[in-house]
């Protein structure tokens, strides 16, 4: 199965851990992704304002691009699933949004939504199945407990994102049982970790990843993982209790005997 | 300047696709919010004083640029009025004005570290200027 | 030849003040076929009537037209007028020149002009009415109750002692319902148990009750006064008849770590059970999902331990099929899964709990003895939020749009009893509004803030985190006060919207009664019939057809009970004659009329036609069954030959009085 | 059709109303004595899926300029489904009845509650309106039909 892949900016800078082990993984699991020529970025948040045409226009050039190919679109990373996944919407449900931006596209055929937008760990659990990632599992993190961070944006707002119950979700959990770890539940996993804001006052991102590292702590997770590079940065900056924050892909790839990486932690 | 109030509030609804009527006073908005402390309008005020016209206070608030966008309020909100979305068209209102802009992409080099993603910068321009 | 008289009403000057009534009946009275015209103050008044009889005596009237109110007001009343005086009461017709003309007009000459068009309609109508007689049908002298809740309790008893046999079916092994659960009951405290178990005994002794507890209704066929209903009684693997509720069997089963649902999971109870002490019918039950026996075929004790050998592994499901006149519809409510309620931590800590399960928490039967403990820790707790409105008011998919009405009130019970017997207890409830209408409720919610110091904050709690240390972080908003606010809690109470139960639809389907959007079951009037479904026969008591509070349900099972009785002491029923009918001659058995029909009123007989050349021809009709009809017409319509038609509207009578309005 | 003064036309409008709701509504309008022009003659219909499609076109047959269906709130018939019924049968007569001339505004179905009296009226008044700016109606009329 070949998907149509939107790796987004960060991927290709100071996430490349998060791209390179989704793709090696996606291999060994029986999956290809396949990088959609020229694209652009997706604008990292989605533009709520019902008359935001032209910053809707990267995403739909994506979707269009992986229709034309004839494949589902997958993402990695929260940001642009969230801004890709709520623009497919609003092509498919909002009329006069699809009108404007097919006007201002020009397409040879109008695009109206048709492209399926998947989350790398709704290729895993719908697709491939995490029973069957943890009989390919080579290094289990036997005892390992560890934590999932949602943040905001993988499940909200629910009735567009429509991949888990948001206030209760429990795929990144299955994720962390598939590849043998212990999750922590822990409830301000789905709680913002602060965001965009720590650009302009990163006391206020501070808060936010306080909160949501203490609580994680507190409930004994020794790891967290997240598939968001801003997560992952504001976490990780304001980290005061020692815990390591990786991306998903890292421990799959980690989990399934791929080459040894930098920065991925051993099953100790 | 009462018809300017009331086209601000139309132009407001107009952008956000939010019908501030329907909010029913729970406060579940506001109990959500994980930027409580930093603003000064919290979730509810912004619908109650859209609703009543009291815009311009609004338009002048740094609570504009405090919001995460997290979509909290928006998810839990039971009357689907979703206050995120007005939060974000009170801060359109203001950005899309000459010269408003909050952020600016020569203010970002000093604000900027190793370690921050390329999505910080995008995100906060997106939010922040037009 | 028809001889029609018009009887103008001048409603005192109600009509007569905007219309010409004189001249209406003179105008009226040229009409071809009227023989008699009249006008009189009052027509609903003794003298009127008298009028009306005398004229239909006098001059052999065949039909009657009254101009008077609304035919909703009286028509019944002059139908009865004439069938006095020997005229059939399908013959009068009333021409509504009160509400629909005199009431809503200024100009007197328009109005005139009107009331003269709505009284040729009728008179147009009228020269083509058939005398209809209501068609009898057997009333079979014995009523179903589904549900045996306290409303499903409260009617049997009620029908029972007006003399008739009555049936409970009851899905769960016990009856007794949601208020088995409950601790005390607002405004009152009263104990629940205390003023529902005699309830329960009287059922279980009354010789007029028979109960079917854990059974189901899954098949309805038939009418009213004539319902052949279908119940499965599932197989418990006990002799009801035997088991004597000794309780050897469940001291001695080796499975004891089954989920106990009378205490909402919060106890454990042994595969074999009896749901609490007070059961009706006291007898024990098999979980068959858990019991070794029944899985593996291993096990065996319970058998070896009763000594009056009622243990049964081969007992099978039972189906019995009994007639009834009238059904009670009593399923009751639930409180909505708090799935999708997540960040009030519901899953994550034991020491959120929703309210039913604080009821148990509380009461002397349930799982601590009725001391509050946190099920967590066992601890008791020194700071409990409560938060109203989880679910209800709420439009999203989350939850249900409406006020499930009781919630304010046992909070505020919870909240007032709590702060009573552990007055070292901090008790907060947030609410969006409180609502106490009823009768002794708003004293009581104030009593709970003014004299027991219960916080009341206008406000919602947006999250909960739940902490190692066993705090409960609680992060809400005071709109009063402007405030987030920040709790440390022990224990948090989630007052969850009620919803219907879920067997509520299907049985619904199987009644063909209606429901609203929230599956409720909808009354045949919101005002004046809000005990009976709109479908004859059928009635509604308690929470299945909105969420209702004890004193409410009770009052409202005993109306259904009421209507019951006085159908089931009627020998026969008097249908509504304005009843579909087909032709058989032009039905081509096309089954049309079947499909749109909500009542299942139509049927499909092989029937033998005389044809040319005495050759006989068997043909595929519809034919109507009258008892079931409502008279709704729909079929008439889908009729493509034209064969159906609807007594009292036929097509014939509507296309006159279409014409005479357009003359 | 009737003509009134300085030539203002009149149009005669037949509204059918199902007993359980709409007959209702109108019966409360009149209670509450909420004017709505005389030219509306209503016939009491058990139910709104009494209505065949054969007496609208009967109606402008006759000479009517305007035909209403009123009926209870979609999921409260008192029949349960028979305004469904109506509706879909009369969203297919209508669109031929525009197709033969006659045009959509002079037919309509509205759902009129038991409570909603004021509704009734203002919807009667809209109606009578908007017939009245179309004129008479002469497509479907059987002048053989007329009385002289």
């Amino acid at each position: 199965m070949t998907y149509s892949y939107f790796p987004g900016c960060t991927l290709k800078n100071k996430a490349k851990e998060l791209d390179e082990c989704a793709r090696l993984s996606s291999e060994c699991l029986g999956f290809t992704l396949q990088e959609l020529p020229q694209w652009q970025c997706c604008g990292g948040v989605y533009p709520l304002g019902k008359d935001e045409i032209a910053t809707k226009l990267s995403s739909v050039r994506a979707l269009v691009a992986a229709r034309d190919a004839k494949q589902d679109l997958v993402t990695v990373c929260s940001a642009c699933h969230n801004v890709i996944k709520q623009v497919n919407n609003d092509m498919q449900s909002d009329k006069d949004i699809a009108l404007k931006v097919n006007n201002y596209l020009q397409l040879d055929q109008p695009y109206s939504g048709e492209t399926r937008v998947y989350h790398y760990l709704e290729i895993l659990r719908d697709k491939v199945g995490f029973d069957t990632l943890a009989k390919l599992v080579r290094e289990p993190f036997t005892g390992k407990k560890i934590g999932a961070y949602y943040g905001c944006l993988l499940l909200r707002p629910s009735k567009v994102m429509r991949m888990d119950n948001s206030e209760n979700p429990r795929i990144i959990e299955d994720f962390i049982r598939a590849i043998g770890g212990e999750p922590v539940v822990y409830a301000m996993r789905n709680e913002c970790c602060g965001g965009y804001v720590t650009l302009e006052d990163p006391q206020s991102a501070k808060i936010r990843s306080g909160k949501v590292l203490f609580c994680a702590k507190d409930q004994g997770a020794e790891l967290l993982v997240t598939a968001c590079p801003l997560c992952q940065y504001n976490l990780q900056k304001n980290d005061d209790y020692g815990i390591p924050i990786y991306y998903f892909t890292q421990l799959l790839a980690r989990a399934l005997g791929l080459r040894e990486l930098k920065g991925v932690p051993d099953g100790r | 300047m009462d018809d300017n109030r009331i086209e601000e509030r139309e132009e407001i609804e107009r952008i956000s696709g939010v019908d501030v009527r329907k909010c029913m006073r729970c406060g579940k908005c506001t109990a959500t919010c994980p930027c409580y402390d930093e603003m000064e309008y919290h979730p509810h005020q912004f619908v109650c004083m859209v609703e009543k016209d009291e815009i311009e206070p609004l338009l002048k608030s740094k609570s504009l640029y405090k919001c995460l966008s997290c979509f909290a309020c928006v998810e839990r909100c039971p009357r689907q009025v979703e206050p995120g979305k007005l939060v974000e068209a009170v801060r359109l209102m203001v950005i899309r004005q000459q010269g408003r802009n909050h952020l600016n992409p020569d203010m970002i080099v000093k604000k900027l570290d190793d370690r921050m993603p390329q999505q910080a910068l995008v995100s906060a321009l997106r939010k922040y200027s037009k | 030849m028809q001889r029609i008289g018009v009887f103008v009403c001048h409603c005192g000057t109600n009509i007569s003040a905007t219309v010409d009534v004189h001249k209406v009946a003179e105008i009226l009275g040229r009409e071809s076929s009227v023989v008699y015209s009249t006008d009189y103050q009052y027509m609903c008044s003794e003298a009127g009537q008298n009028i009306i009889q005398n004229a239909i005596r006098d001059r052999h009237l065949t039909g009657a037209v009254i101009c008077s109110c609304s035919p909703r007001m009286h028509e019944t009343t002059f139908r009865k007028t004439a069938a006095r005086a020997g005229l059939n009461s399908f013959m009068v017709e009333i021409a509504n020149i009160r509400e629909q003309c005199s009431w809503i007009h200024k100009d007197k000459e328009d109005a005139t002009q009107k009331a003269i068009a709505i009284g040729r309609a009728a008179i147009a109508k009228v020269l083509l009415n058939t005398p209809l007689v209501p068609g009898e049908s057997p009333v079979t002298k014995r009523a179903l109750v589904i549900g045996g809740g306290i409303a499903g309790i409260q009617a049997a008893l009620d029908i029972a002692e007006a003399g008739f046999e009555v049936d409970i079916v009851e899905s769960k092994p016990t009856i007794g319902g949601k208020m088995t659960q409950i601790d005390k009951t607002f405004p009152t405290l009263d104990c629940a148990a205390c003023i529902l178990t005699p309830k329960m005994v009287d059922c279980a002794q009354n010789e007029k009750i028979h109960i079917y507890s854990y059974s189901e209704v899954v098949k309805v066929k038939g009418f009213v006064g004539d319902f052949e209903v279908t119940i499965k009684k599932k197989a418990r693997y006990v002799d009801e008849n035997k088991c004597t509720g000794c309780g050897a069997c469940i001291e001695k089963c080796p499975m004891k770590k089954v989920p106990d649902e009378f205490n909402l999971g919060l106890s454990n109870r042994h595969a074999i059970y009896i749901p609490f002490a007070q059961a009706i019918p006291k007898v024990a039950t098999i979980d068959a999902m858990q019991c070794r026996m029944l899985t593996s075929g291993k096990c065996g004790i319970c058998s070896k331990v009763c000594t009056a050998g009622a243990i049964d592994y081969k007992q099978k499901d039972q189906f019995i099929e009994q007639g009834y006149g009238a059904i009670v519809v009593a399923t009751g409510f639930n409180p909505i899964s708090l799935d999708k309620f997540d960040e009030f931590a519901y899953s994550q800590s034991k020491d959120v709990v929703s309210s039913l399960e604080f009821e148990r928490l509380t009461n002397a039967a349930g799982p601590t003895n009725g001391v509050l403990l946190r099920p967590s820790d066992g601890k008791h707790p020194h700071t409990i939020v409560f938060v109203q409105c989880v679910g209800s008011r709420d439009t999203t998919c989350r939850g249900k749009e409406y006020c499930s009405k009781i919630c304010c009130m046992y909070t505020a019970k919870h909240a007032l009893l709590t702060r009573e017997k552990y007055p070292d207890t901090e008790v907060y409830v947030f609410y969006i509004d409180v609502r106490t209408p009823g009768k002794g409720f708003d004293e009581f919610y104030r009593r709970a803030v003014e004299q027991y110091g219960v916080h009341y904050i206008k406000g919602m709690v947006g999250k909960v985190v739940p902490r190692s240390d066993g705090k409960l972080e609680v992060q809400a908003s005071d709109l009063i006060m402007g405030e987030q606010l920040h709790i440390d809690a022990d224990l948090v109470v989630l007052a969850a919207a009620m919803e219907s139960d879920k067997s509520a639809r299907p049985l619904a389907t199987m009644l063909t009664a209606s429901m609203d959007t929230n599956d409720f079951f909808t009354e045949a009037h919101p005002k004046l019939r809000p005990v009976e479904s709109p479908t004859a026969g059928i009635f509604l008591a308690g929470a299945c057809q909105g969420p209702k509070d004890i004193p409410e349900t009770v009052a409202q099972a005993g109306a259904a009970a009421s209507k019951v009785i006085g159908l089931l002491v009627k020998n026969t029923l008097k249908g509504n004659p304005c009843v579909a009918q087909s032709d058989e001659l032009m039905c081509n058995g096309c089954s049309s009329c079947e499909k749109v029909c909500p009542y299942g009123a139509i049927t499909y007989v092989d029937k033998e036609f005389k044809m040319p050349n005495r050759t006989i021809a068997i043909r595929r009709v519809a034919q109507v069954n009258p008892a079931v009809c409502q008279g709704c017409g729909a079929c008439t319509v889908a009729c493509p030959s034209g064969a159906m038609d609807l007594k009292g509207f036929s097509n014939k009578e509507i296309l006159a009085e279409v014409d005479a309005i357009c003359r | 059709m009737s003509m009134n003064g300085a030539n203002e036309f009149r149009p005669n409008i037949v509204a059918f109303c199902c007993n359980w709701c709409s007959y209702a509504g109108a019966d409360l309008a009149g209670t509450n004595r909420l004017e709505y022009p005389a030219e509306v003659k209503i016939v009491r219909v058990p139910c709104s899926c009494r209505v065949n499609p054969l007496f609208v076109l009967r109606a402008f047959q006759r000479g009517a300029d305007g035909v209403i269906i009123c009926g209870c709130h979609p999921g409260d018939c008192h029949y349960t489904s028979g305004n469904y019924f109506a509706r879909r049968r009369m969203t297919l007569l209508f669109s031929m009845l525009d197709y033969l001339g006659v045009e959509k505004a002079r037919t309509r179905v509205e759902w009129v509650s038991a409570a909603e009296g004021a509704k009734f009226a203002s919807v009667m008044k809209d109606f009578v309106q908007t017939v009245a700016k179309l004129g008479e109606n002469r497509r479907l009329e059987d002048i053989r039909c007329k009385r002289q």
